[in-house]
Parts: structure tokens; sequence; C-alpha cells
């Protein structure tokens, strides 16, 4: 980091092309300037209106009332909280390990490794509504897991599993409905950086002595970290918004978080109510990127 | 490498497809064509139904071209809101519930000029009354329909003795569950309570009137606190737990999860429809007070953006044609608003749900019920409260004076801030309405 | 052809300064190697030549144009990269031409002229391939086909053969020697390997930390390095360097070195330059070679002690310990030695190398 | 990059006769069946939600309620799926969909590329504030932008068109898309670029003959991922449209009041073209994650 005498009087005035679109420092403000604005039209003005809302009350003036009156107003706000961040926590870790397992699997490049990973990928190309139908398709009281269990005589009768009397059913439905759709995304992010891995690190910690859940224990995850990392923030970004396998599958027993706000929107038209919910959405989505950020670091000199 | 050019190919197709622009983008001058938005006919079999049997004989006639969108509450509301905020829009016509109207009111245009066009059809007056919101003709009647009751036949030998199908009691309602919960070993009755059921009128419609004789001021009433309990110890346990995300009973009813089940008549409809000969429609119980039910009221209006009023408003002339109205009763169940076309009766299937329809409206202890009609776009946080009482009380299990309480003050602040006056079968007198004991 | 000019050039990244202050003249036709550790902004500079980073201050000049604010396809320059760069979406042939095609050359004129690149690496039976179909070596004759068809001015190389196999490497350090003599370019060659610089360049400029610390022959780079960093990067083993002091003994107009607790006594010509520096610290440097083992105590020889022997065929490469430094020496192989066994080191005076213990700067001219 | 056992087959041996594959110690081949009963176990996991909405949108009506669900119908009914294909609108919000997405697509690559193309190329100040910040366009429930959207789909006359329906699309797919893209620039050598420029291109030049020929495929495979974002998108296009709707929008409004029968066709209709688009996909899943966000 030696001292930089600033070099004087070398500069020419460059050619004026240049001087807009030419030099390395500007060039890359120009390429990413399109899709800043584009953001902004589309979504930061509509969105920053609708933020603001959730901080007004109805004359227009600032106020953080509208968080404690719709907890009068809506007796599903705190069993929303807790659900949303049960519902994460639950998924996003599963998620996270059954991915890995089939990233591991498909890495072993057996023969067919790469159908198996069209295959294990399908749910990628889903709507959660076409999800949340199959899902119910199969849990509802006359669908195909009691037909199923009923044709092998395992049971007398269908078993309500979608019943608000148990509700970690309900709960124990949803994680399986979004375990089965959402986890392609992370696999494919993880295969991707698994491939990255040479495999002369993972060969050399065997000539060390090191068995499998070494190997993978001490060489490979954290060499997948920066994976890990984007996994992760993308997944848990879409699991605070989990709504239409929920709504889909427990209804409103099972409240949530984005399922509120909609509901609170399309259905009360309290715009307000519902900016709160996802000022809150927001926030934690906000906080848990920051997390990830913070505590996966990739350190500047690890990277490769 | 072939593949770098073939996919080069396909990019520049896209590219130069999308260059080209879009079809189907109506821009130029055409034949008169009107958006008629629609809250109810949405299924997809009354849908075709509505394009194919009534607005293509109105093209026919007029030469005006119509296109029918079925569309959620919540949707419209968007819709309207946006266009009212923009200030020009597309939406020609909203067919909707009353209940739906509530809401949208402050974007509708006044049709009293419509309804003067009318003059050669009778509307019930009370039906017109309905559609003054805010001040002004908000919607002129359409059709009607309620809510009611519907059985298996398979059901009918566990009814209990004495009881009369067409004069049901809440009772005895929940004794033939108890029946039919021996017979077959699980709870075979329904009310809907998925997430977009309509819970909440079974609350504020039929249960509140028939027990109380009140949808509001005796919210919190000894009288009410009785009935939550013979809701959540006596009734509920007869109910089959699948219906906590059913939102229409009919499936339920076909599949044979339940035997027994109330909800709207279009949300009963398809059981019949599929197997005429395996049920029967039949009224509400009744309680203490009466026999408290809802007639739904569905209206045509014109937002005050529509960009063709004079076309939506001949649109709104030929559906309330006794002969258009007869003939959407016989293909969907929908009964007529005006009184030339009343007393025809629907063919083959339907004429199961119109005879509990009829059974129910002319019941000796008839007692209706009415949506709030004041409480504008807030019309959905006065369900809200009572499905939410009802969760909270019956499936949650909290404490009944507690929950009635906390939500009493809840009806009270929203009347209170709308200055709604009180829905039948509560006098209306008072203006705001305010639910007595707070 | 042209020579290349920098003139106090500087590069930096954010807070990092990767090229301080760089003044350098290439000769036209010269083969000049930047050689140095990597980090030390060799490469950097080769960019800031080739116009692939825009200088944060000074001028570059090839020939008598004034380059500094020119694109790099303006400035006449053709460049091999480390990892040859070959476009992996055109055929050999493609790929040679592709700077042809860029300045409209006719049709005609390219084949004749792709097709004299390729014989002159030995690559014209590839020409139909896809790189994908060519072996490491083959790709880097393509690279250098490539830059060399359009006869630039210059070429500019940044460590081409580093991504070679050992033998291939020194078969092609070779033929780019013939190439250069053969087209005649100058040449900027950019590696962290001695022996390549030693044996490519007509000069050598050897850099650290962003500056050039050294420009001259390979043999002055290595018999006379300007600094301990160069002494010690260049040469294999590199130069031995030993704590020492210059002191004046009575008799006058003589002067000894004193290190390892002996003295040495100086030739005459040094006198001149190390005047000033008697009673002054010094580093002494010295190369492997230039050491003579003697098994016997002898006058002026230092006392020391085998650690390790290797033999390298040609020579043995003994390790020793002297007064606490540690010595690498050049034997022949005839000489019998055991680890552990004390022998006696006379350093050849005229090739004795003084530097300044702070600086590190050489002290002889 | 070679499997374990071809590996060791190919190592030199000092023994001559080779007797062709060598056969495996009873351990691998152990290891070997639980590795394929797991892959047939996971696969089958992952196949067999879409076998039966499949099934269950081809029972025949009369079979549809019936207890217990027969896991193959008695027979093959198309009579719903064709009412649902044949009924208003369907297949023009099919087309109408395929518009949108390939709008959509040439929108989003014709913006997001540059951004990617500049995280990929450039050390700049703010790039990891930009990436942070288009990460969180996605944190918010889109469902509330509903009327400040409609209000400026008015303004901008675009409201009902397939092209509103496009930008909006646009806008949700542009966070991944500059993810992707950026990992896809990533992937293309920056010295291929740079070696054209010394020969004679310019900047410019060097990414339209050199860098765009060789990321095609991954952004093939970024536009096949914008595909599908828009082909799911409902709630957008289900407010900005009236009368030019796409196939989700059609396909909410019409079948969430509809029977269920209806609701399986109709999600399983809407399921096909996902399945092409993934399986079209599949080789540039992995390439176009490559470089994921906190990468490089």
């Amino acid at each position: 980091m030696a001292p930089v005498e600033a070099p004087v009087g070398t500069h020419r005035p460059r050619p004026l092309r240049q001087r807009i679109l030419g030099t390395d420092t500007l060039l890359p403000y120009w390429l990413l300037l399109p899709s800043v604005l584009y953001l902004v039209l589309f979504f930061v003005i509509p969105l920053s209106q609708a933020i603001v809302v959730a901080f007004q009350d109805g004359a227009g003036n600032w106020t953080l009332e509208n968080f404690p009156k719709l907890r009068r107003w809506d007796f599903n706000f705190l069993p929303a909280l807790k659900w949303t961040f049960l519902l994460a926590l639950v998924i996003v870790p599963l998620q996270l390990v059954t991915a890995l397992l089939i990233a591991l699997l498909v890495n072993t490049r057996f023969r067919g490794s790469q159908l198996f990973l069209y295959v294990c990928a399908v749910p990628l190309g889903l709507s959660d509504l076409a999800a949340g139908l199959i899902w119910y398709g199969i849990f509802a009281d006359r669908g195909f897991l009691n037909s199923l269990l009923y044709t092998l005589g395992l049971i007398d009768a269908p078993i309500t599993i979608l019943t608000p009397d148990e509700r970690w059913w309900l709960f124990g439905a949803v994680v399986v409905a979004e375990h089965w759709r959402a986890t392609a995304i992370v696999l494919v992010v993880l295969v991707a950086g698994l491939q990255m891995i040479s495999k002369d690190y993972l060969e050399s910690a065997e000539v060390l002595g090191a068995n499998r859940w070494q190997r993978l224990w001490y060489v490979v995850l954290p060499l997948l970290r920066p994976s890990l990392q984007a996994a992760l923030i993308i997944r848990t970004i879409f699991a605070f918004e989990i709504f239409a396998v929920v709504l889909a599958l427990a209804g409103d027993f099972l409240p949530v978080l984005a399922e509120r706000a909609y509901n609170w929107y399309f259905f009360r038209q309290n715009l307000r109510f519902a900016s709160v919910y996802a000022v809150i959405i927001l926030a934690i989505s906000l906080i848990f990127t920051v997390l990830y950020l913070v505590f996966l670091r990739v350190r500047e000199e690890e990277r490769r | 490498m072939k593949g770098y050019k073939r996919i080069g190919l396909l990019i520049a197709l896209l590219g130069l497809t999308a260059a080209l622009g879009v079809p189907g983008d109506s821009l130029q001058a055409q034949p008169p064509r009107i958006v008629w938005v629609s809250t109810q006919l949405v299924p997809i079999q009354e849908a075709e139904f509505v394009r194919n049997e009534i607005l293509k004989p109105f093209t026919e006639e007029t030469g005006i071209e119509v296109e029918f969108i079925g569309a959620q509450y919540g949707e419209l509301f968007t819709r309207l809101e946006g266009e009212a905020r923009a200030g020009q829009g597309s939406t020609d016509l909203v067919g909707g519930l009353q209940g739906d109207f509530v809401g949208i009111a402050q974007f509708m245009d006044d049709v009293s000029d419509v309804l003067a066009g009318l003059g050669d059809r009778t509307f019930a007056a009370g039906d017109l009354q309905l559609g003054t919101l805010g001040g002004i003709q908000a919607f002129i009647p359409w059709m009607r329909a309620t809510y009611l009751m519907m059985a298996n036949k398979q059901a009918l030998e566990y009814l209990p003795e004495g009881a009369d199908l067409n004069a049901l009691t809440y009772e005895q309602l929940v004794a033939w569950g108890q029946a039919l919960q021996e017979a077959t070993g699980e709870p075979k009755l329904g009310i809907p309570a998925g997430p977009r059921s309509l819970l909440h009128r079974f609350v504020h419609g039929y249960a509140y009137p028939s027990f109380t004789g009140s949808t509001v001021k005796r919210f919190l009433s000894d009288e009410a606190v009785t009935m939550w309990e013979f809701l959540r110890d006596e009734l509920w346990p007869q109910v089959h737990p699948a219906v906590a995300t059913a939102d229409a009973m009919d499936t339920l009813l076909l599949e044979g999860t339940v035997w027994v089940a109330w909800d709207h008549s279009a949300r009963l409809k398809q059981a019949p429809v599929e197997r005429p000969e395996d049920f029967v429609a039949f009224p509400a119980p009744a309680g203490p007070y009466g026999r408290g039910f809802i007639n739904i009221l569905a209206g045509l209006g014109i937002p005050k953006t529509a960009p063709n009023r004079d076309a939506a408003a001949q649109l709104i002339e030929y559906l309330t044609r006794p002969e258009t109205q007869v003939k959407i009763l016989q293909g969907v169940g929908f009964f007529p608003s005006v009184e030339e076309a009343a007393g025809a009766t629907p063919p083959g299937a339907l004429k199961v749900l119109a005879e509990g329809v009829s059974a129910q409206a002319s019941a000796s202890d008839a007692l209706p019920a009415l949506i709030p009609g004041g409480l504008g776009p807030r019309g959905g946080d006065f369900g809200a409260i009572y499905r939410d009482t009802f969760i909270r009380i019956v499936i949650n299990g909290e404490d009944i004076p507690t929950v009635l309480r906390q939500q009493g003050e809840l009806l009270q602040e929203l009347f209170q801030e709308t200055g709604a006056a009180c829905p039948l079968p509560d006098p209306a007198d008072e203006q705001p309405c305010s639910v007595e004991g707070l | 052809m042209a020579e290349i000019r920098l003139e106090n050039v500087w590069k930096v990244f954010g807070k990092v300064v990767a090229v301080k202050d760089v003044s350098l003249t290439i000769e036209d036709g010269e083969f000049l190697v930047l050689l140095g550790p990597s980090g030390c902004g060799k490469t950097t500079t080769l960019r800031c030549i080739a116009g692939l980073e825009r200088v944060d201050g000074g001028r570059i000049f090839i020939g008598d144009r004034d380059v500094t604010e020119l694109p790099p396809g303006k400035r006449g320059i053709g460049m091999v990269f480390q990892s040859y760069a070959v476009f992996p979406h055109m055929r050999v042939f493609d790929n040679i031409a592709f700077g042809l095609k860029m300045q409209r050359v006719p049709r005609s004129e390219i084949k004749r002229r792709v097709q004299a690149a390729a014989e002159l690496l030995h690559i014209e039976d590839l020409l139909q391939r896809y790189p994908a179909q060519l072996s490491g070596g083959q790709r880097q004759r393509v690279a250098v086909a490539r830059a060399i068809v359009l006869e630039p001015e210059v070429l500019l190389m940044d460590e081409p053969l580093s991504n070679l196999d050992a033998l291939i490497r020194l078969q092609v350090r070779a033929e780019l020697k013939r190439l250069h003599k053969q087209i005649g370019s100058t040449t900027v060659y950019v590696t962290h390997d001695q022996v390549e610089a030693l044996s490519l360049g007509d000069r050598i400029a050897v850099m650290k930390d962003g500056e050039i610390v050294q420009v001259d022959d390979p043999t002055t780079v290595y018999e006379n390095p300007a600094d301990v960093f160069v002494g010690g990067f260049i040469g294999n083993p590199p130069m031995n360097f030993l704590p020492g002091e210059i002191a004046a003994p009575k008799k006058d107009g003589f002067l000894v070195l004193r290190a390892a607790g002996h003295e040495i006594p100086l030739p005459e010509e040094f006198v001149p330059a190390l005047q000033d520096h008697v009673g002054k610290p010094v580093t002494v440097g010295i190369r492997a070679e230039h050491i003579e083992v003697v098994p016997e105590p002898t006058e002026g020889a230092l006392p020391a002690q085998v650690l390790v022997v290797e033999p390298l065929g040609s020579h043995l490469l003994l390790t020793l310990e002297v007064g606490g430094e540690t010595l690498k020496v050049m034997v022949d192989t005839d000489l019998r030695v055991e680890p552990n066994a004390e022998v006696w080191l006379r350093f050849d005076p005229a090739k004795i190398r003084f530097m300044d213990r702070e600086t590190g700067k050489a002290l002889l001219p | 990059m070679t499997s374990p056992s071809s590996r060791s087959a190919s190592r030199p041996s000092p023994i001559p006769p080779y007797p062709g594959r060598r056969r495996l110690t009873p351990r691998e081949r152990r290891h070997r069946f639980l590795l394929y009963m797991a892959v047939v176990t996971i696969a089958s996991w992952v196949l067999l939600p879409i076998f039966l909405i499949a099934v269950l949108s081809f029972t025949p009506r009369e079979e549809f309620f019936n207890w217990p669900k027969p896991l193959i119908p008695s027979r093959f009914s198309i009579e719903t799926m064709a009412f649902f294909v044949k009924s208003y609108g369907v297949l023009q919000s099919t087309l109408n969909s395929v518009w949108v997405a390939l709008l959509t697509i040439g929108i989003t690559l014709a913006i997001a590329a540059p951004a990617g193309y500049a995280l990929s190329r450039f050390v700049f100040r703010g790039r990891e504030a930009f990436r942070l910040g288009i990460l969180i366009t996605r944190m918010f429930p889109t469902a509330l932008l509903a009327v400040p959207l409609i209000v400026l789909y008015y303004r901008l006359g675009i409201y009902d068109s397939l092209l509103g329906v496009a930008f909006i699309h646009a806008a949700m797919a542009l966070p991944f898309a500059v993810l992707i893209t950026t990992s896809v620039f990533v992937g293309v050598s920056r010295e291929l670029e740079e070696v054209a420029m010394t020969l004679g291109c310019s900047r410019l030049g060097a990414f339209a003959r050199v860098t765009l020929p060789l990321a095609l495929p991954g952004l093939a495979a970024a536009a096949m991922f914008t595909f599908v974002i828009s082909w799911n998108e409902v709630f957008a296009a289900t407010v900005l449209t009236t009368t030019n709707r796409t196939l989700p929008a059609q396909v909410l409004t019409n079948l969430q009041a509809s029977p269920p029968f209806f609701r399986v066709a109709g999600g399983f209709f809407m399921t096909v073209p996902a399945l092409l688009f993934i399986f079209l996909i599949r080789r540039y899943l992995i390439q176009m994650w490559g470089g994921t966000p906190s990468e490089r």
C-alpha cells in the first residue's frame, strides 16, 4: 500500500466518446443504469408507496400505531409470525440437506446422473399454485395417500390429515409439499458449486486419511460456502413469502405472513395492514440476508 | 459447436418476434366491444353458458361484442380502484353480489336512469333498496340465490324421529349428526371453513339470527354465549374436520366425506348436477328465534370510468328481460330478480335446488337477515370479525366471553367509524349501529 | 517495426499501486523480458502497453505514436495470453484469420497469410480443427500464429509457456527464440521463470512491487544484480548472502571483508567503490559456483560445516553452515564430502558483490 | 472428471494381461446398489406427485369422486381436459402466455445482460450494494403493488396489453436474470475478449464476436428460466389485464370457483409446458448458476 503521489500533468483531455462511455470507471455504471431505472420504475416507486402507507395513519401523519392496531384486528398476527418462522426454520435446513445429498449423488457421475438431475429439477418449473393443487390431491381426506393406505389395508377409513385440530399435521403436510416443490432451486445452485470444486482437494484429503464424512465436513462444505450462501439467501427470501401451498393445504389455520398480507389487501381492502405485513416480511428477509452475508462470509483471500 | 448456431438462431427468432410487437392489442377502432367483469357465474361451465347461450344472442341482436370476465371480489375491487385512480378504465359493466357492491359502491355510477328505462319489468322494492348504496342506485337487481342445506339421500334414514326435513331445528341437526356419526364412524355434517369459504355468512346470517334474533346488537348477549357453547360443544363435533380446507361443500358431498352440508346454492349445485338422484336440498335449520337465513341478491352496475356506458346499459336491459332471466335459472340455477319471470322452475338437477330454496323462503318461521349496506370497502372486515370469532371459540377453544368482548369491540368500532345502520334482523333505525353491553 | 517507450507510467487498482512510475524504453526489434515474482506488476505493465488497462498516469509510445489513449486494436500489437485464449467457437483457421478479418483484408490475402503463419508454427495441418481437438502445445502455437499473422510492430506475451509440460516448454522456448529472429517484432515477454528470462531475453527488466529494479542484459543481471532482491530471485540456486563488514587493515590502500569471523582480502579494483563504506556493515553476495571448497584450513578461507549433499548429475550442490548462515555451493562431482564434515570455503574475491545492509542496493557499479 | 472405476482402469498397470473390465468387489457392489436405491427412491418421490395429477386429470368424471381413488382409472378419459381446453379463452390465453413470455425474455435479457456483464467484468464502487439491492426487490409480496401499478399502467397506456404484463414479469425476473447472466459471463474467459481487442476489435465488437456467441447457451438458459417465471406468474397478469389474459390468470379466475376435476385438469395443463422447458434447459441448469451471487 505504497503512498500514491498523484501523477501530475500527464492527462490530456480524452475524446468525447471516451469521456462519456469508454473508460472502465464509468462503463459499468452505464451498463447497470437500465436495470436500475427499470426496477425503480416498476418496483421501487410502487414499493415505496406501499411501504410509506404502513407508517401512516388515515390522515397521512407518520405513526407506528398500525403495528399494535393490527395485532388487535388480526388475532393471527402473532401466530403468523410464529408459523412463518417455524416453517422457514424447518424447511430451509431440510431442503439444504436434501439438496446437498442429491447434489453429492449427482456428483458421483454414475450412469444416468444427468437424467436423475433433470428429474430432481422438474419441480423448478411448477408454480406454487399447481404444487398446492397436487399436494391437496394427495393429502385430502379422499386423496391419494388415504386411498393408498386403504387399498393396502392399513386403515379402515380415511384419516383426516388436513385438520385444524392437529396443527402439527398441517405443519408437516406443508413442510412435505414445500420440500418437494422448492428443493430443486437449492439443488441446482449446489450442484453448480460442487462442480467447481476440484477433485484434487478431495483426493489430497483422502490421501491424508480423511474418511468420507471428514472429507464432506472439512473439505467439501467449506469450499461450497459461496454456493451455500447463495442458496440460503434465495431460499430464505422465498420461505418468508410462502403462501399458495399453505393456503391450499392448511387454509388459514396455519397463518403465514404473506397470506395475511394478501388477505388484508384482497379481501379486506386494507392496504395499511397489508403493508405492515409486507414491511415485516421485508425486514425479516433483509435481516436474514445480512446474517448470511456476515456469518457465511467468503473472505476475499479464500476466493478462487 | 453446431449448437451455438442453433441457439443463436433461436434467440434471434425470439428477439424478432418480440420486436415485431404483439398481436391482439386492440388499439384501433372496432365495433362496440364492452368488458363485463363479474364475480358471479365464474366457474368454467357457467362462464361457458353465459358466453354461448346468453351473450351470443345479445351480440347477434345488437352488434355489441361482450368480453365476459370472471373475477374474485378482491381482484374486482383492485381493478376498479386502480381505474378510478387513473381516471380512466376499461370495465363497462360489473356483475356482483350485494355484498360486493357495498365495497365498490364508491366507484360506481348512479344507474337510476337505466332503471327508469326498465319500466316494463317489476323489481322488488326491497331489492331496489338494497341497491341504493352511498346515496345512489349502485346496481340494478339481476338474480337471486341463497345459502341452504343439502343432504345425501343415504343420510335421510338417520333423520331423528319426528324431524321434518323442511322444518329442521339446530337441535335436530345435531341429533341427526350424532346418528350419522354412530352409523358411519365419522362426523358427517359439513359447514365450509376453508380460507375462501362463506363461513362468516353462516355465523352472522344463520346462527346469530336464529339463536339471538340479532346480528350485531346482541353480539355478546347471553343468548350469544349459549349459541357459541352450542356451536362449540354440540354442532362442531358432528362436523367433519376435512371442512377446514374446503371452500365449497359440493366436492365433499360428492366424495361422501360429508352427507349433510350447509353452503351457498352455487357451491352446492355441482352435487345434484353430477348425480341428480342422490341429493336433496332443504332449508337451513331454525333456532329459538326462528329460521335465520340470507337471501342473496346479485346486481349489475356501471363504473364511473366505464368507456361504453350506453352499451353497458343495453346489456343490463337484455339481462333483466324475463326470458333471459328464465334462461339463466334453467341454465345455472340462479333465480330471477324480476317478478315477471317468477314462478319459472328449472329442469332436471337444478330442480332439487329450486325446491330447497322455495321451501326456505316460504318457511313459516322465516327470519331473513341481511348483509349491512353502509360499510363501504370495510365490508370485508364485517365478515372477518364473525369468521375470526368462530375460529377462536369453536376451533381454537378460547374463552367465549373474552373473545366476544374483544371481537364485539372491533364490531362496534367498525360501525362507529363507518356510521352504518344495523342490518336485518336488527332494527335499522339506529345509525350507526352499536353492540349492546359494551 | 518500432521501439516502445514508457514514460512515468502509473496504474492503481483501488488502494494497490500495481505499476509505480515506470519508465522504460524497449529498442526496436529487441526481445525484452519482464521478470518478477507474482504480483510485482509485470503483467499489468504488459496490459498497459497492450491498452487493456488504462494508465492512471504517464504516457506510452510505440514508434513515434503516442498510444496512451488508443484502444488495443489500434496500437499495432499482437498479444499471446497465458491461457492462450484461443476462441473455442472458431476453427483454427478462423482464429488465426480473426485479426485480418477485422482489418478487412481481402479473402485471398487472408488465406495466404494464415497459411504462411501456420507454416511458420508447423500447424498447417490443423487449420480445420476446433480448439477443443488440440493439445495444449498446439493451442499455444495457434495463439502465437494468431498474434504474428498481423505482422505487428510489437509482440506481447504474457507467460505463454507456463501452462505447458516441462519438455514441450523447452522446445517451444527455443522456437520462440527462432521466431523472434525471423519476424523481428519488438517483443515484450512476461514471465516469473528466471531460466526462461535468461535464455530468451536480449535484456531483462526485473520488477518488484510495481517498480523496475534493474534492466540489463541477462549476463549482467545474473552477475551484477542491482540489489539483494534481484540476486536472490535470479539463478538456481539463488545468490548466497552473508552479513559482513568492510575493514581497512593497517596496510594502506587495501581493504578486507570481515565475515563469519574471518577476513577476506579484496582485490584492488574494489577500493574506490568501497572506500566510503569502511567500518560499515554490508551484505555480501556470492554465487554458488564462485565458492571453492577445500578440505584443509587455508589462508582466507572460512570454516564451514556440510549440512546436505545433493548430487545434480553434472554437479554436487552442497548446503553448508558458516557462522550461523546457510550457504549453497556448487562443486565438481569428484569432490568427496559427507554431511557433517568440516570444510573450508574460499570465495573468488573478484566475484563477490557488496550490498548496502540497509537498502539492499548494490555498492559496485 | 472420471468416474472412480474408469479412473483406476486408466492408470498404467505393470501387469500385462489385463482381463477386460475389473469385477467389482462385494463392497463396491453394495455401494453401487445403495446408490441406485437412493437414486430410484428420490426420483420416484419427485415424479410420483406429477404422475398422480396426470392420472387424475384423465380420470373419467364418474370415477373422479370415487373412494378409494384408483391409481389407474378404469378408462382414460379426455372429456374434462377437452372441455377445459376448448372453453373460452384457454387457447387464446395460452397463446398470450407464450407471447408475454417471449416479450419478457426479450426485455429481461436486454436489460439484465449488460448488468450481468458489468458485474462479471468490472470491480467498481457500489457493486455489492447493487447485488443486495436487486435481491431486495424480491423480498416484498408483489401483490401489494397492484394499485400503484394499475395507475402507472393507465398513465403509460399499457393497461390490458401483453406488453404491460411482460414489463412487470421482466421486473420480477430481472434479479434472477442478472445473477444468471453474471455467472454466464464470468464463465466466458475475459482473456478471449481481450485478445479480440488486441486483434483490432472495439470493446463492443469483441463482445459481439466473441463473448456473445460463447455466452449464448447460458443466455438461452437464462431465457428459459425467465420463461418459466413468466409462465407461472398469476397475480400481475390477473389485475393488469382484462381481455388479454395469460393462461395462469385465465385459469386462476375461472378455476378457483370451478369443480375440482376442472381445477386438476387446468393444473396439469399448466404443468406440461413447464416440464418441457425444464427438459429443454436441463443441460444448462448447472451452468446458469455457475457463479452464484457471492461468487467472485
